[in-house]
């Protein structure tokens, strides 16, 4: 009995642990899952896990393991932008599919032949907050964002749409990876005339630190938008009473239990958050989801392909039309290595310390 | 002619004057000894007329230049060396390589002909480790040449400086305490080898307590108490001043040193 | 000047933070010349420690306890199994040694405990307390009194005590400490259960403002050791001091420069600071006879 | 001829021999591009080694310039369109003359200051990669033109492999050649006793700052070759942790020892790849490692490794 | 009280000390002589503890000490005045020597820091500087002065009178005589041998790593060999 190897290179410990950790589990689970109902196409899939700790030169060497000693057909992973840039030449030149979780548009624009990523871009979290604040009109904003690579390129990508929806950047600051008091640069905000609401692309401990800051010097006032990057409920756990209000663009899988149940994702996102917590105990994020989108991207693409032959399973990825996921409705093309538009994300709020979803026009 | 002239020397350490107003010379082949009690400023004259320390006032005139304030390798370079009271030497290099690293001044040393290992570098290391063997064989280490320094007993060490010292074919050299450590007989050889060096036309200056040595090999002594000079004199005059006896030599050292 | 205030408070707060780290560097220095790089992970232990227990129902005030004793449980282990058997080796070895700890301890919070970062609750709520204009944390005060509490202990004990001379003395000659009588290898796990403890209260205090997780303590400890460096490492008051202006730096550097190179500030100040006095704010003068 | 010009070279003949007979035993080439990554490991730690071990002088912000050569051949033909091997020696001028520059002041600090003031230079530097991204792109790091010579462009495992094997060989040449001349004897000297070193006529200064420029050239060229082999760089690799990894391999190898910064380099750099079968227990496990090698072999993997073959020898 | 039977001790490979058998007798003054390397300083070491021994028995006061750790010997009234002084550098003069009390709980602590301040009033003047800032004889005092801080029964002085001014050598040894008198046992090692032997009870002499003679101080003072290696024509 054959079985079909799938690669995946992940970020588990390190400073992108939160991305890294609930895709491993994701996906060994539903791998599992797969096999224990027979694999696909009768063949058995084996999962080759590697942690590369953060480390873009570890993962660039992991991605040769995975394709000269490994033999993957494809690979799910690089959590972040990061990683994956590292990892892009080696599976280009091999022409292995690579299915990336990380969150920067450079990843897919321009469209490279063989990767492919799930998680929603950066320019589309900010043109869904734009939007928000477009129909709040609110267009004079400051930003304050991290200093790690999610965020400076989530920041490029803002200033970039930003007049697209008539906004205006009025001020900007960041912070480290690892500062423990925003209050400089909040205060700074917070003297700037004629701010009508603050923007914080960040991921970590960081936002939460914002949020705590935010409140401790009066600020709620103004509105805060955090970024998708906050998207799993320890978020609201570390800002506690701080977060009330906060709104953010997120998958549909945080507030699974409110949709609709005409909406189309409800069934996928409330099984999968029953699988991931049942089994992990632990609160899901989406971070987790986008690994499970990639998995069964890549797992229908095989089946229609009825191969493992890594060039046949690109072609068929990038055929994928119609498939539900955690991060939303993926239709690829040629020209689309991703496959999602606006309407993957959603609004949120946080009330009463959960995920609300915002009404649209709110 | 005179090597080496310190005039006026003064130096203080928190408000205290470690040194006040020494002056000493001493011409080439000549035994200048210092002496007095512990803590008198001996080593700090030492440290300050090799540039180690910087001087509050005075100047030191090597080979009729003025040096005062030079670093120590630009005093090295114009021909100034010493052995150190607490041991300086080179654990983790070898005895002869100890003393292969006081020739530096008399060897040629570019980088790029040392990382390319040009066939010039080779042939100077042989005869700079032929030279360095000479030198422990002189003070009686040949044996030890390829020994750790560090694992060397400390009376060992101390001829290991004295070798080093030479190595640099100085015109001064300062000696603090060379027979520190030694029995009669080992200083004895030292007595032997300060003589030697002496003869060679290098101008020694000595720091020692031990009085037979001072009294043997010196041609003048310099006395300090307190960080001020005593007096000065020949070995005979010095021995017979009762200050000296009194602050330094003490009645039963007196006899040793005349028996000397 | 509400402004002004407000990056004072924001750079004390965040200076207190270093400030502890670097005492904690303070006592294994003093005691070793070795900077223990596994002083973070007892910052770090400090709070998950504390995190679990009292997630488990243990009271918050037993469960920081709990956590100081695991703290420095850990701290002497590592002196026993890791430092003692390599006595005599140079102070280069015993730091890798301490960077694989730092490594090893690091793996085993994150298998032992989780990923994911965690909080404590404030120790006396979290309504900003107004100072001059100035919205500050209440636990900001906490962390600053827990500071000034450490390194009036620290002090004297280091310059009143016999104990804390037989620690000088220990890293000063180690031989002669063994010809006095000193038992150096109490001593020793004396300085590293020691420094464990202060670790540990470190990461209890600050884990509210900071937050935790297994991998804080790598920071932490690079800006305590710098923060140990700027002020002279050895000196507590000098760690006091040094953690503050490294606060004070960042948070005058955010506000005032540009948030972005607020870290570079800090590091061109520390910089410039020891060119004019080589070693730090506080340190020791050394004298060395030759 | 002395025992010492024997040893210097049957040592570099192994190792070329090594480096020749490796690739024999390789599955993949995958095990290419790990040995390569010890290579160019192992070049940088060498050069370090000189700094550390010979003149006994530590760098915490190594680093630096490991990134200073990275990002040359980096932004060097993407935004200046130098050739890459162009950019390559400019990367090491401008490496050479930083350390130059910033080494006066610094190196006049010891111990521990020394580190702190080192580890500042090397944040200042991946700060500066890190937020200048109109020139480095930034965080997630940018993309590297390959390596071409007379129209030949490198690329692939093995090419690397190669190219990085006979540079380790010629880098290794030199820094053996360095011991036992002039200038290795001042480093060692003034490693020992800066007093007695000066008062031998040693400028001290002058030698610290050329061990530490020799140092800043060997990292800027492993920075540069591993930025062309992975046609990719990005700020972890200028980064504090960098440095400390290059620390650790030169003492693990051996304080001194230009063969025991090859092993450190090889040992900390397989070990996280034999390590994966641990999976959450690697890292315990590397920890581990580290501290009983330094335990047990407290003056680095290769001298005491020789010291005990030595005594089996004469045993 | 001390007796010292066949004692081994090496560096690495190297064997330092090969079978050393000697005795020290309470209220004794004994001197151990011996060129540079012959191994006196290993083996005050090896009495103190601080340097392992690979075979033999160390006996104070007839029970073993050989496998005591080094503080436990202070305890019991061993203590050293090492070789090349060993002072606390960065230390005031006080803390040196309150420091050489370490094991102590008496409450004569005071009154001998005043003798010791008494034998060497340089000390007192400098008491609070650092130690590392002293001159080498003084440096040479201190270390004196915390050995005897220790209240020893036996004393262990490795060359005492190093880099110290006629004058205090003198005073060195008629120091050693009135401790002597005052019941403290010391083994002096000394390479000005004519002095030491001119106040010691007994001599060793130490040949690399061997006793090669012992005997009265008088009989090894007029014994021609010895004479002739240690103590130079006169
Ligand atoms: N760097 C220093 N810091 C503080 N005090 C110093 C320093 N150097 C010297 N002194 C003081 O200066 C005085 C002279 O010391 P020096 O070492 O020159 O004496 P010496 O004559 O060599 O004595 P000895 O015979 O004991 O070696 C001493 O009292 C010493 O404490
Ligand atoms: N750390 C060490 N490593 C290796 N060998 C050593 C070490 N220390 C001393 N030795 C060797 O041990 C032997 C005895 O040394 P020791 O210091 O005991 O002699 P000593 O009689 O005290 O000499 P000195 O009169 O010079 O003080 C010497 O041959 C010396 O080379
Ligand atoms: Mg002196
Ligand atoms: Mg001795």
């Amino acid at each position: 009995q054959q079985t079909i190897k799938i690669g995946s290179i992940l970020s588990i410990t390190g400073p992108a642990s939160f991305l890294g950790e609930p895709e491993d589990k994701t996906l060994r689970m539903y791998v599992d899952k797969i096999n224990s109902a027979g694999g696909v196409g009768g063949k058995k899939i084996e999962l080759v896990i590697y942690d590369d700790g953060g480390d873009a030169n570890k993962a660039r060497t992991f991605a040769t393991r995975l394709i000269e000693d490994d033999k993957v057909v494809a690979m799910v992973g690089g959590s972040t932008t990061g990683t994956t840039m590292a990892m892009i030449p080696v599976f280009e030149e091999a022409q292995v599919p690579l299915i990336s979780l990380g969150g920067a548009i450079e990843i897919i624009e321009p469209v490279r032949k063989y990767v492919f990523k799930t998680p929603h871009t950066d320019k589309m979290a900010c043109e869904k907050i734009f939007e928000n604040l477009k129909q709040r009109n609110l267009t004079k904003i400051a930003m304050i964002s991290g200093t790690e690579g999610f965020s400076t390129s989530m920041r490029a990508q803002c200033t970039k749409v930003a007049p697209n929806y008539g906004i205006q950047i009025i001020t900007e600051e960041t912070y480290g990876p690892r500062d423990s008091d925003m209050t400089a640069q909040l205060t700074k905000i917070k003297n700037t005339a004629g701010i009508q609401a603050v923007v914080n692309a960040g991921f970590g401990q960081g936002p939460a630190i914002v949020t705590r800051n935010y409140a401790q010097l009066g600020m709620t006032a103004t509105p805060l938008y955090q970024s998708h990057g906050v998207a799993s409920k320890s978020f609201i756990e570390l800002a506690g009473p701080a977060a009330e209000g906060v709104r953010l663009p997120a998958a549909a899988l945080l507030v699974g239990d409110k949709l609709p149940d005409s909406d189309p994702q409800k069934k996928v996102v409330v099984d999968y958050k029953k699988t991931y917590e049942d089994t992990t105990k632990q609160p899901v994020s989406t971070f987790g989801g986008h690994a499970y989108d990639g998995l069964f991207i890549l797992v229908e693409a095989m089946k229609r392909a009825n191969s493992t032959d890594p060039k046949k399973l690109r072609d068929e990825i990038e055929k994928t039309k119609g498939f539900v996921g955690t991060g939303g409705v993926v239709n690829m093309s040629p020209t689309d290595h991703l496959g999602l538009d606006l309407s993957a994300f959603r609004t949120l709020e946080i009330k009463g310390g959960d995920w609300s979803l915002l009404a649209p026009g709110t | 002619m005179t090597i080496l002239a310190a005039s006026n020397i003064g130096i203080s350490f928190g408000g205290v004057k470690a040194i006040d107003g020494v002056s000493f010379a001493v011409d080439a082949g000549q035994i200048l000894s210092i002496i007095g009690p512990n803590g008198a400023g001996k080593t700090t004259l030492f440290n300050v007329v090799s540039g180690l320390y910087e001087t509050d006032q005075g100047r030191v005139e090597l080979v009729g230049e003025d040096v005062t304030g030079l670093a120590p390798d630009m005093l090295a370079a114009r021909g100034l060396s010493r052995t150190f009271q607490n041991l300086q030497i080179f654990q983790r290099m070898t005895a002869a390589e100890n003393v292969m690293v006081g020739r530096h001044l008399r060897e040629t040393c570019n980088l790029f002909a040392d990382l390319f290992r040009l066939p010039s570098v080779t042939r100077q290391n042989r005869a700079t480790r032929e030279a360095a063997l000479a030198l422990l064989d002189g003070v009686g280490l040949r044996g030890s040449a390829d020994q750790l320094a560090g694992s060397l007993p400390y009376g060992a060490c101390k001829r290991l400086e004295i070798a080093r010292a030479l190595a640099a074919e100085p015109r001064v050299l300062l000696l603090d305490e060379p027979a520190a450590g030694c029995n009669a007989v080992e200083t004895e050889e030292i007595d032997q080898l300060v003589r030697r060096v002496a003869a060679k036309g290098i101008a020694v200056v000595l720091v020692e307590h031990d009085m037979k040595l001072v009294m043997k090999i010196s041609d003048r002594i310099l006395v300090l108490e307190g960080g001020r000079p005593l007096t000065e004199g020949t070995p005979r005059e010095v021995r017979d001043n009762p200050a000296v006896l009194e602050a330094y030599l003490g009645k039963h050292r007196a006899g040793e040193a005349a028996r000397a | 000047m509400a402004e002004f205030f407000q990056f004072l408070m924001s750079g004390l707060t965040v200076g207190a933070v270093y400030a502890l780290v670097a005492l904690g560097f303070t006592l294994v220095y003093n005691a070793s010349d070795v900077i223990n790089f596994a002083q973070g992970e007892f910052v770090m232990l400090g709070g998950m420690v504390t995190v679990f227990v009292a997630a488990a129902g243990v009271p918050l005030p037993l469960a920081a306890l709990i956590a100081v004793v695991a703290a420095v449980a850990v701290g002497l282990l590592l002196y026993w199994l890791a430092i003692e058997p390599a006595r005599g080796a140079s102070a280069v070895t015993l730091i890798i040694i301490t960077i694989g700890a730092s490594i090893l301890l690091r793996g085993a919070a994150q298998i032992l405990f989780d990923k994911q970062f965690h909080k404590l609750p404030s120790f006396s709520g979290d309504a900003p307390v107004n100072l001059f204009g100035a919205a500050v944390q209440p636990q900001s005060f906490w962390v600053l009194g827990g500071t000034a509490v450490i390194v009036l202990l620290l002090y004297a004990f280091l310059e009143r005590t016999l104990l804390g001379k037989a620690v000088l003395a220990t890293a000063a000659n180690r031989l002669a400490a063994r010809l006095v009588g000193i038992n150096t290898a109490t001593v020793m796990a004396l300085a590293f259960g020691g420094s464990a403890a202060i670790g540990a209260i470190a990461g209890i205090l600050i884990t509210p403002i900071t937050l935790t997780s297994y991998d804080v303590g790598t920071l932490l400890a690079l800006k305590g050791f710098a923060a140990a460096m700027l002020g002279g490492m050895g000196n507590p008051l000098g760690a006091v001091a040094g953690g503050l202006l490294l606060g004070l730096l960042e948070a005058f550097g955010a506000g005032y420069i540009s948030s972005t190179y607020k870290d570079a500030f800090a590091f061109i100040v520390i910089l410039v600071v020891l060119f004019a006095m080589p070693r730090g704010l506080f340190g020791r003068r050394v004298v060395e006879r030759v | 001829m002395p025992a010492w010009f024997g040893h210097r070279s049957v040592t570099l003949i192994v190792l070329a021999a090594i480096v020749v007979v490796l690739p024999l035993l390789f599955p993949s080439s995958y095990y290419f591009r790990v040995a390569s990554l010890v290579w160019v490991s192992a070049f940088a730690a060498i050069g370090l080694n000189i700094l550390m071990g010979q003149a006994g002088q530590v760098s915490l912000g190594h680093a630096g310039f490991f990134g200073i050569g990275a990002y040359a051949v980096a932004i060097g033909p993407a935004h200046l369109g130098l050739p890459s091997w162009g950019a390559l020696l400019i990367g090491a001028v401008i490496s050479a003359a930083s350390a130059w520059l910033v080494g006066r002041p610094v190196l006049r600090l010891k111990g521990h200051y020394l580190a702190i003031a080192t580890l500042g230079l090397g944040v200042l530097v991946a700060l500066v990669i890190t937020t200048e991204s109109r020139w480095t792109g930034g965080p997630d790091g940018m993309a590297v033109a390959k390596l071409s010579l007379f129209g030949w462009r490198a690329s692939g495992s093995s090419t690397w492999y190669w190219i990085s094997g006979s540079v380790l060989v010629v880098g290794t040449w030199i820094a053996l050649n360095l011991g036992e001349t002039p200038t290795g004897r001042a480093f060692r000297a003034l490693h020992d006793s800066e007093i007695a070193a000066r008062v031998a006529g040693i400028d001290v200064a002058r030698f610290k700052l050329q061990a530490f420029v020799i140092a800043a050239v060997y990292a800027s060229l492993a920075g540069s070759m591993l930025a062309m082999m992975n046609g990719f760089i990005n700020p972890d690799q200028a980064g504090f942790l960098h440095s400390i990894e290059l620390v650790t391999m030169v003492v693990l190898g051996g304080l001194g020892s230009v063969v025991g910064s090859i092993v450190g380099a090889a040992v900390l750099i397989t070990l996280p790849q034999v390590l994966t079968v641990f999976q959450e227990y690697e890292h315990v496990l590397l920890g581990l490692i580290i501290i009983v090698s330094m335990i047990f072999m407290r003056d680095g993997i290769v001298p005491t490794a020789s010291k005990w073959l030595a005594r089996r020898v004469r045993a | 009280m001390l007796e010292v039977s066949n004692l081994h001790s090496a560096y690495g490979r190297i064997e330092v000390l090969k079978g050393v058998s000697l005795e020290v007798r309470t209220g004794e003054v004994v001197a151990l002589i011996g060129s540079n390397g012959a191994g006196k300083t290993t083996l005050l070491r090896a009495l103190s503890g601080v340097q392992p021994i690979t075979g033999g028995e160390i006996r104070f006061f007839g029970t073993r000490i050989d496998r005591l750790s080094p503080h436990r010997r202070v305890e019991r009234g061993v203590t050293q005045s090492p070789e090349g002084r060993q002072v606390f550098g960065p230390l005031s003069v006080e803390d040196n020597l309150r420091l050489g009390a370490y094991m102590r709980r008496d409450g004569e602590i005071e009154s001998d820091r005043e003798r010791v301040f008494a034998m060497f009033p340089v000390l007192r003047e400098k008491r609070h500087l650092v130690a590392g800032g002293l001159s080498g004889g003084q440096q040479q005092m201190l270390a004196i002065g915390r050995a005897l801080m220790g209240k020893p029964k036996l004393l262990l002085l490795d060359e005492p009178s190093l880099g110290l001014s006629p004058i205090l050598v003198d005073q060195i040894l008629a120091a050693i005589v009135a401790l002597k008198a005052s019941g403290i046992t010391v083994l002096l090692v000394e390479q000005n041998a004519t002095a030491a032997l001119e106040i010691a009870d007994r001599g060793y002499v130490l040949e690399t790593g061997r006793i090669a003679s012992t005997g009265a101080a008088s009989v090894l003072l007029s014994d021609p060999k010895v004479k002739a290696a240690y103590l130079g024509a006169d």
